[in-house]
């Protein structure tokens, strides 16, 4: 099984070198370090910054200066600032390679929901409409189960969409996924120590697993 | 040269009433403009829809206009970080309309381009697109989202000229531009009001004639909403 | 009768302080010429300037700055460039307060054609059709009559439009002229030491003139 | 940061072939990308579709490309300098296809911006319009006009640095950026080459993850169109 962190460094692995790269609030911020060293990567925030560097030391914060997260960064040489249109205009026209991003349920034809529990005070969707309605690649980072112990792969979302037919592929703390185009979870890897069986208990959606589905390396 | 100097964030704002619609720049508290929200609070005027990103923390930003209860509808994308403003959705006092992030730009970007409608695929197939025309391209379904028709447009740049060119410094330029070009009336408060001529044209990033009134703001707070360091090893 | 600097001269006048103003090409140039002292008018020049400047001295012009003539010129204090799309944004974003420029025919219903003449070769529109279609207040510069002896002030074009419904006022060497908003054109002024009758004879569409139409003051 | 350094101009149009849509930067012989045009001369590629504001003169710009008939088919908004253009038309060798410079622009922002189509009034009632969806928003006629799909985009810039993140002098930045954003594939020739970290994030005008191919040029030119100068009293 994988905590957070191991989540966040198994999706590291899916970053390609040249990648323009957005993550979400949660754990996609983790996957920023993981990423594999000789990899040149920018990561985008979208309320206007191409090239997010590491939070700044201590005491040399700038206000001007954060992410979509509303957090202290800083900026890299070669980075570059631009205003809320250019930046979802760069996200609409599929720039930006992989958006990684988190969920509170997907279901198995690739819909998300993660912006509205209903009864509950709605805080909005922020970018992530956005963003899963235009990027090329999404990978969802996310618990497998709810806190009430469901599924949240499921054969259809219960909660309001964010987004449909998007999401490709899924790492949760159980394994790999890929959402198939046909409809379905597909696994990929499981996570360490963790059989095809617990993963299928899990899984309210359709799995497809093979017989041989690999572990996770670490 | 045309002069859009004024005295300050009372005279910016002095024609704003009640009922009007303001949008107003920043992202989370990042590139607000503090000195015409402190100078909203204070002429009290009330009934405002407000456009902007977010709504502000309960105790700054446009927290500020929402603690009086000037603010009737709020059209945002995202305003987690409020708890008055939880309330008063809850209790029903307060019209909220969450919008995309992007959308909320691009309306931006079309009424300050005179475009009177854009075509963006957030929101297809989710509640967004309730009683929105859906649109096929190539394939892939959009929404069509009109432009904004706001009275009053209110940046924070970072530096301004007298003929009203902007400049913004670092994210803090956001929704500020697409904004100043997207009010009926603009206004810009800035950090530093300079002289024409002291900005080079090239890197000016919202046009005078995009803004109608300039003033240089003081007491710049600059809140920071998520202090997020790094110790020095 | 007026000659192109008079046509220029006289619509200077139009132009108030605080005005943004995009000159044609020919005779809208011109207007530049005699901007009222004390009056601030910024020109904008579609190709991405605001703040349009005289020609620079011998010797000091840059062949990165030019105007929509593709002409050298200088900026002033307190100009901004842009790129093309934000230049015809403010212009369809009616941000320009006037717009002056040249035409082959100007119709009683405020239609105007001033791009192509079927069986020659065709420059294009440029920004023209933009300018028309999108500019809140646009004022004609022509001649009253083509080379032909034929007037230019139509019941309707008879050549390609550019625009339709959009002209509000025209000044020509003999007059100036309202478009009316039900049609016609509306002598407001003859140009000195011309008479009613010759700016009748030279109108093709619905001319209106009351008897004390007064002369142009200079 | 991602480098996206190539050598020279005929390394960076490689793989440029016959029939290919280019979209290439500059207004009149203002901001033209110089380089690539002499390489696609040198290249002999053929049947291009070229999308650019004007079409050069006769020996410089376009008209270089003209002259050995490589283009087939020119989509621009005004083409009045070039002698061997109004032959080539004439004779029927050469498509033309002329429309407004904002909608020019236009529809390679919304190329660049991810918006299929989008709506200007330029052209309503006139041969534009023909065969095009008219639509009215608040009582004013509107065309639908949709992006432009260009293979490739061939910009010149001031400076560049490494990731491809573009800086625009004066008036020669016209139609460069906006078609810097709208290429599948966006080459730019600059200037000065420069290293990362050398250009100030907030004036950097085109953001190198629209820009593909990045070379510094060489021999500029810059021809002047219409000198006209003020003589010193």
């Amino acid at each position: 099984m994988l905590d957070k962190n191991g989540i966040a460094k198994r999706i590291a692995k899916e970053i390609k070198d040249g990648y323009y790269v957005n993550l979400g609030i949660g754990i996609p911020t983790l996957v920023a370090n993981y990423i594999p060293e000789g990899i040149n990567v920018v990561l985008q925030s979208e309320n206007g910054l191409l090239g997010m560097g590491p939070f700044p030391f201590e005491g040399e914060e700038d206000p001007d200066l954060i992410n979509a997260g509303k957090q202290t960064i800083t900026t890299l040489p070669g980075s570059a600032i631009f205003d809320s249109a250019m930046s979802f205009g760069m996200i609409r026209s599929q720039k930006i390679d992989l958006t990684i991003l988190g969920a509170m349920e997907v279901s198995e034809n690739g819909d998300i929901a993660n912006w509205k529990i209903p009864g509950k005070m709605v805080k909005g969707m922020g970018g992530a409409m956005d963003l899963v309605a235009s990027a090329k690649n999404i990978i969802v980072a996310m618990q497998h189960v709810n806190k009430a112990g469901e599924s949240k792969l499921l054969p259809a979302c219960t909660l309001p969409l964010t987004g449909i037919k998007c999401i490709k592929k899924i790492v949760t703390e159980l394994g790999v996924f890929d959402v198939l185009p046909e409809g379905g979870f597909k696994l990929l890897e499981r996570a360490p120590g963790v059989t095809v069986d617990e993963i299928r208990k899990a899984t309210a959606g359709k799995l497809y697993a093979d017989d041989d589905v690999p572990e996770m390396v670490g | 040269m045309i002069n859009k100097v004024v005295a300050n964030a009372d005279e910016a704002i002095a024609d704003i009433t009640n009922g009007k619609t303001l949008m107003l720049g920043g992202f989370g508290l990042c590139g607000i403009p503090e000195n015409c929200i402190s100078a909203l609070v204070k002429k009290e005027v009330k009934e405002l829809t407000c456009i902007s990103n977010n709504a502000g923390v309960d105790d700054f930003g446009l927290g500020l206009l929402l603690h009086k209860r000037q603010i009737k509808k709020m059209i945002a994308s995202y305003v987690g970080e409020n708890g008055e403003f939880e309330r008063q959705l809850l209790s029903g006092e307060l019209e909220v309309e969450l919008i995309p992030q992007g959308t909320l730009a691009t309306r931006c970007l079309a009424a300050g381009y005179g475009m009177p409608a854009i075509f963006t695929p957030a929101g297809v197939g989710t509640e967004v697109a309730e009683g929105k025309e859906t649109r096929n391209f190539n394939g892939k379904d959009y929404l069509m989202e009109y432009a904004f028709d706001a009275d009053f447009a209110i940046v924070k740049a970072w530096k301004g000229d007298t003929a009203g060119n902007l400049v913004f410094r670092s994210t803090s330029r956001n929704f500020n531009p697409v904004m100043a070009m997207a009010g009926k009336i603009t206004i810009a408060e800035v950090e530093e009001l300079v002289e024409v001529g002291t900005l080079d044209p090239d890197h000016i990033h919202t046009p005078g004639v995009y803004v109608h009134r300039i003033f240089q703001g003081k007491n710049y707070e600059k809140r920071i909403e998520q202090l997020t360091v790094r110790k020095v090893d």
